[in-house]
């Protein structure tokens, strides 16, 4: 970026000054006071070559390293505070002058002539953009030249719900609301089970008429309820489990899931 | 067409954000004699979508009268009716009319303003008067555009209890739920899933 | 004169609240063709104290620009934007969408953040993105609202853009150096030319 030793500025612009600074003013005499009217070196340096009064693509290059130098100097003499990147400016434009001084063939690379050129060039852009600026600034502007509606009526989008329900729901509803408001009464229904108790009896004694194993369903009480036959399975399991743990029975599993066997101890 | 002055009549109504009187238009542009300005724009703009009119003495540009309604475009959009909602309306088409204090003592939770609301603005519902009670509460009634929308003749077409219950509506959850049970369990014998839909 | 959908177009324009594409005015007119009715309304007004104006495709009404000095309000004079600003506004409008470093290396200084916020601030210059390059820069671009404050019916208005185009002044200076040094001085090698551009 700073090839060309231009981008030296490090004073950020007065930003959110909308009065910035006061345009730089013409007369000569008026120059050592303004050090601060510019913002930065490349932009004293772009002052001073329009006051050279010929197209920037025909600048004097050398001419304007002397204006600048001279001007900095007699801004130093006046021991007013220059800002770091006007004196970098000033060294570097010193060093482009004794270059472009020099018999060509000592000359270093990049030559003189293609810095020269460079920091035209930039001088040109920033002019250009500067013209922009005021070009576009001087604009019919909305709302300083030329004016919007002052009192539009607006244009309004009204959103309407259409809304929606269907003939089941509404029926429905009605129901849910009916359900709802039915007394609530509690009752605990009165199921077939088996204790455990009567389980551990009834295992018991079914053991004691053999030594056979015998498997855990012949337990249950047959042909009745399914509701009871539920109960009562998990009731022998559970009482044949309690017979085992007394040592009064002993259990046999063939596989995972197989029938439950068991039979007495003798 | 027009001369400056009129040319900047216009201008100036156009852009004032109020309504401006000759006399204050005068003044903008330097004591002239507006008057004739203003009826040649009035002569100009009245065939066309924008139209100078005069209200107590002060003058405006506006919209034709004919094309307001370009200016307030209504944009529909479905909406489901909620829950609450469908209540509502149920309560009131088996009830009418009904007051809100009726509704909400049917429906066991207090309905919010907002529902009855959307129920008016969808055009099932309408006040119908007040009771003639303590408080004088309003009372409300379903409309024509209800039994359209819901495919009725009226109110007399809702179903009644009785076929509510026949369709199962009335169902209690838990009696509900055990005869789906059962009838997912076929060792449950025929009598016991009829006994059960029977006990209260 | 005007169809009926020339005044409607008229109508909603002058009713807007902010300038209307094609598209928006047709959106409320049932999608109607309005292009014809655009150009024939711009037509009509040209002469007049207000005028049809569009700008970056939208489209309003505005008091005409030589009716300035009438209706410029004095105590509202627009703030002054800085000169920093105006600087960096012109930069971003003529060689959008660019990034901070670019409008920097033409300024010749940094731009502070304040700069950016001011005009961003006033509607005129928006984030468009980043630069897919090292860093990812933010880089930024203006506005509709650029075009409409500044009279313009697009970025192809800018005033000298084509110039400072055909000028290669709206190019990199890299760029236009290697141009202009090759051209300058024949006998150069082209290699030379580019290791210049690559030095870092």
């Amino acid at each position: 970026m700073s090839d060309d030793g231009l981008m030296l500025g490090t004073a950020p612009d007065a930003a959110g000054e909308w009065d910035g600074p006061a345009a730089a003013p013409t007369g000569e005499g008026a120059l050592y006071l303004e050090l601060d009217g510019w913002e930065g070196p490349l932009d004293l340096l772009l002052d001073l070559a329009r006051r050279q009064k010929v197209d920037l693509k025909a600048i004097s290059i050398l001419a304007l390293v002397d204006q600048y130098i001279a001007y900095i100097e007699r801004a130093e003499a006046l021991k007013l505070e220059i800002a770091a990147d006007y004196l970098v400016m000033a060294a570097w434009l010193a060093y482009l002058k004794s270059a472009m001084l020099l018999p060509k063939d000592e000359q270093e690379d990049p030559s003189p002539e293609e810095l020269a050129l460079r920091l035209q060039l930039r001088l040109e852009r920033l002019g250009a953009m500067r013209d922009a600026a005021a070009r576009l600034m001087a604009r019919d502007r909305l709302g300083r030249d030329v004016f919007p509606r002052g009192a539009p009526e607006g244009i309004r989008v009204i959103r309407k719900s259409r809304w929606d329900c269907d003939y089941f729901a509404l029926v429905q509803a009605y129901g849910t609301i009916q359900r709802r408001n039915e007394p609530v009464v509690h009752m605990v229904r009165e199921r077939p089970v088996m204790t455990l108790d009567s389980a551990i009896e009834r295992v018991s004694s079914m053991l004691g008429v053999t030594l056979n194993w015998l498997e855990l369903r012949d337990f249950l009480p047959r042909h009745s309820d399914p509701r009871l036959r539920k109960s009562a399975l998990a009731s022998s399991f559970v009482a044949a489990l309690e017979l085992a743990r007394l040592g009064k029975a002993e259990l046999r599993q063939e596989d995972v899931f197989g029938p439950l066997h068991l039979r007495r101890v003798a | 067409m027009s001369d400056d002055l009129t040319r900047a009549v216009e201008a100036l109504l156009f852009a004032a954000e109020e309504p401006m009187s000759a006399e204050e238009i005068a003044a903008h542009l330097e004591g002239a004699d507006v008057r004739a300005a203003l009826d040649e724009l009035q002569a100009l703009y009245r065939p066309r979508g924008v139209v100078l009119v005069e209200r107590g003495k002060r003058w405006q540009f506006q919209t034709a009268p004919d094309l307001a309604h370009l200016l307030r475009r209504e944009r529909e959009q479905a909406r489901r009716l909620s829950r609450a909602a469908t209540e509502v309306l149920a309560i009131i088409a088996y009830h009418e009319p009904v007051s809100r204090a009726e509704i909400e003592s049917i429906r066991g939770v207090q309905t919010s303003a907002g529902t009855l609301d959307v129920l008016m603005e969808a055009g099932w519902v309408r006040p119908a008067g007040r009771r003639e009670v303590p408080g004088r509460p309003v009372i409300y009634a379903t409309t024509p555009d209800f039994l359209s929308h819901f495919g009725l003749t009226s109110r007399r077409d809702l179903p009644g209890i009785d076929e509510l219950k026949a369709a199962g509506l009335l169902d209690k959850v838990d009696d509900a739920f055990e005869a789906a049970f059962a009838r997912d369990d076929p060792t449950e014998s025929a009598e016991e899933v009829a006994s059960d839909g029977e006990r209260p």
